[in-house]
């Protein structure tokens, strides 16, 4: 692998760009890997990363049916942040907050993770009451996050619009500092770059179309758009194709895939500081490092694989978009997309084991999971390399949803990710 | 014809559809222009001999005017239509000139002719594609603090508006047989046909006028008629016709899921003075049985060094300038191409007078007869030349081009001196709309492009759009289009005279004896990429066309590729050897131009961004000086302070009253559905945790509601009006679901049950009167019914009169004092709320709010469904275990209470908190710990739910969920607070009247 | 934005409608019988497929009715709609 | 506003309004009640003098008749159905109607409407619960005149007229 450094860029931008080797190599599937990967978005490229990197497990293939990234890890709106209410999820984003912080040294890639603070809008009695609980809860489990008043969250954001004569005026908001956005790419081709430079395959363009089994019913291989690989361990990291990929190991889940949308305005220059939430109204903005504002929509009501939605979705965000800035009124939308992401009852990922051996999911992330996409790959690949949870995935079972013990972050205060 | 320019002035002194009646001026960069109407804003700077209008991206290149249409990636403008009116990155090829309008260039410092920022360009090398991956990394708080703000300073080309949008925006819904998208020869020929035989059709074009290319073409004879003879009779024909609406200035943007089309009509930007009322733009929905797609083509540019200089276009850009505009882009222009249309755009341009050169970079092998016939009007055609490069900083002065002996063998340069110069690098059908529809694309090799193949959805592709260029087929591909869309087989074919010259030979880079991997030829001018970033990222292993999109920008710019896509395409195939299909494009996506914020938005702001539901006496509560809470949809009265009163004071003396004498209270947003049916009680069996079936008529009970998962979903007083007729209650904010949920189990699981569901919500105005006095309130006014105790308990319910209106009266108390809750007919609610408040006077009747109504509830320990339960909380965490019958075999939400979890001793149980210090009012939302030495992350035992100052008791009271609660009684804990912890008792959750007598009134006062 | 075909009102846009996911998992008749895990299924786990789904549809702003359709969640496009309690129409062909 | 207006939004006043649910079968041996007419097919309004049916549902009728007689009307009704399975619930409090009325008066109600209008396709004697932007409205067309008669609930009120005259500015001040 070739460093990256202003030095070694210097000395490219002499030999126009002449000596730069591929990022990630091509390679044919091999018959046979300790590890097969399903799905090259980050989660899976970061979980064979740390396979490699810190268990030394090397013989991993990462199986994507298209492009690298071309799953949600490329279609998101990129918000960070780990002020989460339950202990169990604030253990996993803030372990990948951590992550986030280093993560640009650690890959050798700029990931341009921006702690440009995250804030949250409260437009209603129950809000406040909501975005306390979290603060406090945030507070006793180290994270941090911290109360606005309107006129504070106006300093914070100067678009923001806390006219008292809004139809939700803003009574408030929570504020993560360390949260912000990253290059959605970056992560993608940061830890491609990194497992491949220890040995892991990354193969794209093919596609996991079934699974074999020992005797015993344990996995003994997968089938492939390209053939044929053996492999006695296998991690599912298919996002909004769970469903489908575990559909052909005969297993069923409790996941159901819907189209989120996002959309991004003309660039402009800086005149957004931060990223803004509101759940009350249902907007999510902040500004790219090329100047788009980026805006998140909502999930439209249908299940569909069709990484688009209707019209109405996006045109429901960009009314309270433009009720909360509304000089932003004159802007122009200059591209809008959907991704298909995979929703559990309770809103909170699994990780970890299915009924059959030697086959594991990570999945259910939902309209969140880039967030915690170091966090995820990191204890995925834990789970993966010693057939054992991370004390920190431990929650986050399938066996969940039989107990009733689920961690649902959305009933417990209407927050979406 | 010889030019006739006059020494400053660029425009032609005959032609054009220009108004030359109707000057116009304004301004640029401060420096005023003359125009005329018709113009846009290119054109009327081309006219004054303008062609620097901006710097690039990355770069800081000086940019000219590429194109004359909605394409156009380079000529961005900051418009200032004045007061407000003012927005960045408009292309100034589709802005109509109008007087006072105010146009800024953008992304320089400090001016558009010495840009400070232009010293990038000397960097350039250093700025290949993805340079920011590869640095900045180290050390790691530069990055946040310098070079993060350093590089978005540079991004972003214009300024974001800065005020609130004075203008209005509106939106329509629209339907019909046939949408023609674009108004060209083909949407033309399309919607004179659909209409004909009375289909309804909308035509729509993005375009001032109606005509496409016809708009500037001068030779071609159609049906015997010159071209714009001919446009503007079949015009005429079509919008006389019933059924028909002809939108120009609307860009079809979106093309959605089942034929549903979004578009976008300018209004008013185009208007002097527009007529008050008008909006500013329109959004249409359309959803149309069958779309015409007739989107004509975009052209190619060039890929060779330098190629972005100012006053180097597009060929058939430099023909609108000419014959549409009356406009030379320059004096002497040099064609470069490999079309059959960019010899015709020559030929216009010579016979308007302009010195004309024209360089083939095909092999002469693979030209025309075109050749000859440009030659023969004395223009000097090169063919078989490469294009090394161009000349010129601010203004292109010269082409360097060379012949091309054989294989890598580039002969002598020569620099053909121009002031313009006009490229064509091919032709791209616009498939934006039919790929957004889904519908597959297939490669043609012919025209090297791709064009609509597999259809998804109801539509057909016409015209250039379709990849038909001729244009008598173009016309005939319309007729045909529009013929069957509307169901009829009427068939016609049109003459054209001249025949088109389509022929288009295959350019990708330019073969160049300089080093291939240092010159610049741009491909996305806007994002500034150019041929050597494509190869550098297919040789950094980019090599899906979506990874060299994302690694390179190309594409990504506010004109998304129009111009350059293809190309970009064309290139990646040649580094990559792969054939152009194999390639693929990258996704085609909405909008297919940048469409304001405001014309999606329409409508929605301000007052009618959500509906605000105001309770039926709102306006008597504002009067009063209430202070108001959202919830959910609605408005509610929180408190009525009076004169010098704060929250605090105004609840603690509304609590007092209710407590010692009497207070009312709207609870009319209540939601309530009247369930009517022989096996009303036996729905209601099945939906409540509770039993229904011996209720008898006349009583109330409280009742509780679970998800199918268990957890508390609503709660409310049910009462039994009749034998079968029920009177629910919900929640305010739970009206609407607790109906569709009823509504799902009614249809869907138990159909065979006899009832009917009517929501009563706004049927019924709820006056909440409760205190020891509130009989003697009441009682003068009630009519037939005897309020005695005996007659009426608690928990009863009434129909009579009150004030001679009809009323449902409830004997309910949430407040833990006597109480009614008077049901009345919401338009007679402020007649009742008036009478009561008069006979109450003397008993110091008062209005009481939300907060004291939570206040007063939580000092009995009464749950608000949503604040101390959330979803994830059952009826025994909620302490009303009691509430589920044990007897019933099923309800909903039933089996999943003996899941496993929901048995475990440590689930959260709701308890009251009282605070070691009596005033100290906890946070709602304050954490709940044992030990407040622990480490971080502490062990949390569970939250406060409720809190507030209780008058009656003397002290704060809290009601929280905290685990193993019942079990903690007496235990001292810790709740958060801002700035530590504070001690807390867990006590029972009843703070008041623990016995709950006082809802039998007549007590004495506390 | 979807243009979907109620039984009882015809072609209607569907902001009129209010999903309610996948169709025919019936609820246990005596759920007290049924094993935790089966409960589970029945309360959270859907086929969620790529292609044909049946699913079910509240036309809340119009008749008020629920109804069955027949979807396909890869073009989107309805096969067939059809009321409460008449069978999956499809029963027979080939999912998937 | 100007003052000769081409679409006027104006608020009706109270009449007796009744939400009436019963089965299909069993309306059809009762076709009428107190002056109603059932008759007619889904999304359909039949007006009799001063009583409208409009039929919203299977089994749902709104019933709209002339204030003041409130309980005798009902009562009439309700005799009308005796026997038969049905629910009557009044509603006169809960619903608003507004007027709609002008040559462009179908455009102005596009605005928020989203179904098709035409007179094809919404012909005199149409009725349906639909939407305008984002409340819930019943529509109604009780002849062939450009008059139509919105049907929201009493809080939603202020918002559909507002829509409805915001809307309506580009008709009346041109
Ligand atoms: C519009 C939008 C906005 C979002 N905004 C945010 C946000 O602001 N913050 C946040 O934290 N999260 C956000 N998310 C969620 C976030 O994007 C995802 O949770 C996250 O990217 C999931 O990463 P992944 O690697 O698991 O999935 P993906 O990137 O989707 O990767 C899964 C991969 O599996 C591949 N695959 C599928 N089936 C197969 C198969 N059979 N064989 C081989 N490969 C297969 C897919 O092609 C895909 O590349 C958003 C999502 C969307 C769509
Ligand atoms: N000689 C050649 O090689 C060549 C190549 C391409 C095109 N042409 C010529 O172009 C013409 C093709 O006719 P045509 O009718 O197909 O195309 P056209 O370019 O004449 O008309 C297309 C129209 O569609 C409008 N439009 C495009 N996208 C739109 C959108 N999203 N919303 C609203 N309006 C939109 C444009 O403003 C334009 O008016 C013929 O005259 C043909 O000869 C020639
Ligand atoms: C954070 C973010 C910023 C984006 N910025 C741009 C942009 O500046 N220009 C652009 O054309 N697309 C932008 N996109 C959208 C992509 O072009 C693309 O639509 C998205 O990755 C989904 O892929 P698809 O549309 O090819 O399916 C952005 C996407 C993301 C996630
Ligand atoms: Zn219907």
């Amino acid at each position: 692998m070739r460093r990256f450094s202003i030095s070694s860029l210097l000395a490219e931008a002499f030999n126009a760009h002449r000596g730069w080797p591929r990022q990630w190599r091509s390679p044919e599937p091999k018959p046979k890997y300790d590890v097969v990967i399903v799905g090259g978005g980050s989660h899976g490229l970061g979980t064979a990363y740390y396979l490699a990197n810190e268990f030394g497990i090397t013989n991993v293939a990462v199986l994507e049916k298209g492009w690298i990234g071309g799953g949600n890890s490329g279609r998101n709106t990129t918000i960070i942040r780990s002020n989460y209410l339950y202990d169990e999820s604030a253990a996993l984003y803030e372990h990948a907050l951590k992550l986030w912080e280093t993560l640009s040294t650690q890959l050798n890639y700029n990931t341009m993770y921006s702690a440009r603070g995250v804030l949250m809008l409260a437009h209603s009695v129950h809000d406040v009451q909501s975005f306390k609980r979290h603060i406090y809860a945030n507070r006793l489990n180290g994270i941090d996050n911290e109360w606005l008043t309107p006129e504070q969250c106006k300093a914070f954001c100067p678009a923001l619009s806390i006219s008292p004569d809004a139809r939700y005026p803003v009574m408030g908001g929570a504020l993560q500092r360390r949260g912000g956005t990253a290059r959605h790419d970056a992560i993608v081709w940061g830890y491609a770059r990194g497992a491949d430079s220890r040995g892991v395959d990354i193969i794209e363009n093919c596609e996991v179309t079934g699974f074999s089994r020992a005797q015993d019913g344990s996995i003994s291989g997968v089938e492939t758009s390209r053939g044929q690989i053996q492999t006695r361990r296998v991690g599912v990291v298919a996002a909004g194709h769970t469903s489908v990929v575990l559909g052909r190991a005969g297993l069923r889940l409790p996941l159901e895939s819907f189209p989120l949308q996002a959309l991004v305005s003309e660039p402009v220059k800086p005149v957004f500081p931060c990223v803004v939430m509101s759940n009350a109204v249902h907007a999510y903005i902040s500004q790219s490092d090329k100047g788009e504002l980026v805006i998140g929509a909502g999930t439209d009501q249908y299940t569909s694989y069709s990484q688009q939605g209707g019209l109405h979705i996006t045109s429901h965000t960009l009314d309270a978009i433009c009720e909360l800035f509304p000089q932003f009124r004159r802007m122009r939308m200059m591209r809008s997309w959907g991704g298909i992401v995979d929703v559990t009852p309770d809103r909170s990922p699994i990780i970890g084991r299915t009924p059959i051996d030697g086959l594991y999911v990570n999945c259910g992330w939902g309209t969140g999971g880039f967030k915690a996409t170091p966090g995820s790959a990191h204890v995925f690949a834990h789970t993966l390399a010693t057939g054992t949870p991370h004390p920190i995935n431990a929650p986050f079972t399938l066996d969940r949803f039989r107990t009733g013990r689920l961690i649902d972050e959305a009933a417990a205060a209407a927050v979406a990710h | 014809m010889a030019s006739d320019l006059s020494a400053h002035s660029f425009r032609l002194a005959n032609g054009g559809r220009i108004d030359r009646s109707r000057p116009v001026r304004f301004t640029f960069n401060g420096r005023t222009i003359d125009a005329y109407a018709g113009d846009t804003i290119a054109s009327a700077l081309l006219a004054n001999g303008i062609h620097l209008v901006g710097r690039s991206f990355k770069y800081h290149r000086p940019r000219g005017i590429l194109s004359h249409g909605s394409d156009e990636p380079n000529a961005l403008l900051d418009i200032d239509r004045g007061a407000g009116r003012r927005d960045p990155n408009n292309r100034a090829t589709v802005v109509e000139a109008l007087d006072g309008l105010a146009a800024r260039s953008q992304n320089h410092w400090p001016s558009l002719d010495f840009d400070l920022g232009a010293i990038n360009d000397r960097l350039a090398p250093m700025f290949a594609a993805g340079f920011y991956y590869k640095t900045f990394k180290w050390p790691r708080t530069f990055w946040h603090r310098l070079y993060e703000p350093a590089i978005r300073a540079m991004a972003g080309l214009g300024v974001a508006p800065t005020e609130s949008d004075p203008d209005r925006y509106t939106q329509r819904n629209a339907h019909c047989d046939v949408l023609v998208v674009g108004g060209g020869p083909s949407g033309l020929a399309a919607a004179l046909a659909a209409s004909e035989s009375g289909a309804r059709v909308i035509l729509a074009d993005e375009q001032a006028e109606l005509g496409g290319t016809l708009l500037h073409d001068r030779i071609s004879q159609i049906d015997g008629r010159a071209a714009d003879t001919w446009r503007a009779e079949t015009l005429a024909t079509i919008a006389a016709r019933p059924d028909v609406i002809v939108l120009p200035r609307t860009t079809v943007f979106g093309y959605y899921n089942h034929n549903h089309i979004a578009m976008v009509e300018r209004v008013t930007d185009h208007l002097q003075a527009p007529p008050a009322g008008l909006p500013r733009e329109r959004l249409w929905q359309v959803r149309a049985k069958k779309v015409i797609l007739a989107t004509g083509a975009h052209e190619r540019p060039l890929a060779f060094a330098d190629n972005d200089r100012p006053g180097i276009m597009l060929a058939e850009s430099v023909r609108a300038y000419i014959n549409r505009y009356a406009v030379a882009p320059g004096r002497q222009i040099v064609f470069a191409g490999v079309t059959g249309s960019a010899y015709q755009a020559a030929a216009d341009a010579k016979s308007a007078g302009l010195a004309v050169t024209f360089v083939d970079v095909r092999d002469p092998t693979q030209c025309g007869e075109e050749v000859g016939e440009l030659r023969a009007l004395g223009v000097e055609v090169l063919t078989g030349h490469t294009i090394i490069g161009s000349v010129g900083r601010k203004r292109v002065a010269g082409l360097i081009v060379a012949p091309v002996n054989g294989p890598g063998d580039v002969g002598a340069h020569r620099t053909l001196p121009c002031d313009a110069i006009a490229m064509s690098g091919g032709w791209t059908p616009a498939v934006h709309l039919f790929s957004q529809s889904r519908g597959r694309l297939q490669y043609r090799d012919a025209i090297d492009a791709f064009v609509p193949g597999a259809s998804a959805q109801s539509e057909c592709s016409a015209g250039a759009a379709n990849g038909t260029y001729d244009l008598a087929a173009t016309l005939d591909e319309g007729w045909r289009a529009g013929a069957e869309a509307a169901g009829t087989t009427a068939s016609r074919s049109f003459a054209v005279a001249p025949s088109t010259r389509t022929d288009s030979g295959r350019a990708r880079s330019l073969p160049t004896d300089r080093d291939a991997d240092r010159v610049r030829a741009f491909l996305d001018f806007q994002n500034d990429v150019t041929v050597k970033d494509i190869k550098l990222a297919v040789r950094e292993g980019f090599q899906s066309i979506e990874h060299v999109k994302r690694y390179t920008t190309t594409g990504m710019a506010t004109d998304q590729g129009k111009t350059s896509n293809m190309l970009a395409l064309g290139i990646v195939a040649e580094a990559l050897e792969r054939p152009v299909p194999e390639v693929g494009t990258t996704t085609f996506r909405p909008p297919f131009t940048p469409v304001s914020f405001g014309a999606i938005v329409g409508q929605a702001r301000d007052a009618l961004f959500d509906p605000i539901r105001k309770a039926p006496l709102h306006d008597w509560a504002e009067a009063q000086g209430a202070v108001f809470e959202p919830v959910a949809l609605w408005r509610r009265a929180r408190y009525f302070p009076q004169a010098g009163e704060g929250m605090h004071a105004a609840v603690s003396r509304e609590c007092r009253a209710v407590r010692s004498n009497v207070g009312i209270f709207d609870a009319s947003t209540l939601g309530k559905i009247e369930v009517v049916g022989p096996d009303a009680a036996e729905f209601l069996n099945r939906i409540y945790t509770n039993a229904w079936l011996k209720l008898a008529p006349g009583r109330c009970r409280y009742g509780l509601m679970l998800r199918e998962d268990g957890f508390i979903f609503d709660d409310g007083v049910v009462a039994r009006i009749a034998e079968d007729r029920f009177h629910v209650t919900t929640t305010t904010g739970g009206a609407a679901r607790v109906l569709v949920h009823m509504e799902d189990y009614l249809q869907t699981e138990w159909s065979d049950l006899k009832v009917y569901l009517t929501s009563t919500t706004e049927q019924w105005g709820v006056i909440a009167v409760q205190g020891p006095k509130a009989r003697e309130v009441i009682e003068p006014l009630v009519e037939g019914i005897d309020l005695s105790p005996g007659m009426f308990p608690h928990m009863a319910v009434r129909v009579g009169r009150i004030c001679s209106v009809p009323t449902r009266l409830f004997r309910v108390s949430f407040t833990g004092e006597l109480g009614y809750e008077i049901n009345v007919p919401t338009g007679h609610m402020r007649t009742v709320w008036d009478a009561i408040i008069k006979q109450g006077a003397p008993f110091g009747i008062t209005p009481y709010g939300t907060e004291a109504m939570h206040a007063l509830r939580a000092e009995r320990g009464f749950i608000i469904v949503g604040q101390d339960t959330d979803g994830t909380v059952t009826p025994d965490d909620a302490g009303l275990g009691g509430m589920v019958s044990a007897s019933k075999r099923d309800f909903v939400g039933k089996r999943s209470l003996v899941r496993p979890d929901m048995l475990l001793a440590d689930r959260k149980q709701l308890v009251g908190l009282t605070t070691a210090d009596p005033k100290l009012v906890l946070d709602e939302g304050a954490q709940v710990v044992a030990d407040t030495k622990a480490p971080i992350p502490m062990k949390m035992l569970g939250h406060v739910t409720s809190s507030y100052w209780s008058d009656a008791c003397g002290h704060s009271i809290a009601l929280a969920l905290v685990s193993g609660g019942r079990a903690r009684l007496g235990e001292t804990l810790h709740a958060t607070t801002p700035s530590g912890f504070a001690a807390v008792k867990v006590v029972t959750p009843v703070f008041f009247d623990a016995e709950g007598k006082r809802v039998h009134g007549g007590l004495e006062h506390v | 934005m979807l243009l979907i075909t109620c039984p009882y009102c015809g072609a209607r846009p569907e902001i009129e409608f209010r999903g309610g996911g996948e169709a025919h998992i019936a609820r246990p008749s005596d759920p007290a019988a049924v094993d935790d895990q089966s409960w589970a299924e029945y309360l959270y786990y859907r086929s969620n497929p790529k292609g044909v789904h049946a699913e079910r549809w509240l036309h809340v702003h119009g008749c008020g009715r629920w109804f069955n359709a027949v979807r396909n969640t890869v073009s989107d496009s309805f096969e067939q709609t059809y009321r409460m309690g008449e069978p999956r129409p499809d029963a027979t062909k080939e999912r998937r | 506003m100007s003052e000769r207006s081409a679409i006027s939004v104006s608020v009706l006043g109270a009449g007796a309004t009744y939400s009436l649910r019963i089965a299909p079968e069993l309306v059809a041996s009762v076709r009428e009640a107190a002056g109603f007419d059932l008759t007619g097919s889904i999304n359909t309004a039949i007006s009799t003098g001063a009583k409208i049916a409009a039929r919203l549902g299977p089994d749902e009728w709104l019933l709209i008749g002339p204030d003041g007689q409130s309980n005798a009307l009902s009562d009439e009704i309700g005799a009308a159905l005796a026997g038969h399975f049905h629910s009557l619930v009044d509603v006169s409090h809960r619903n608003v109607g507004i007027s709609v009325a002008g040559r462009e008066a179908s455009m102005v109600l596009n605005a928020g409407v989203p179904i098709d209008l035409g007179d094809a396709a919404f012909p005199a004697g149409s009725a349906t619960r639909t939407v305008l932007g984002k409340a819930e409205i019943v529509l109604m067309r009780p002849d062939a005149d450009r008059v139509y008669r919105v049907e929201c609930w009493r809080s939603f009120a202020p918002y559909v007229r507002a829509f409805l005259e915001e809307t309506a500015r580009e008709f009346n001040s041109q």
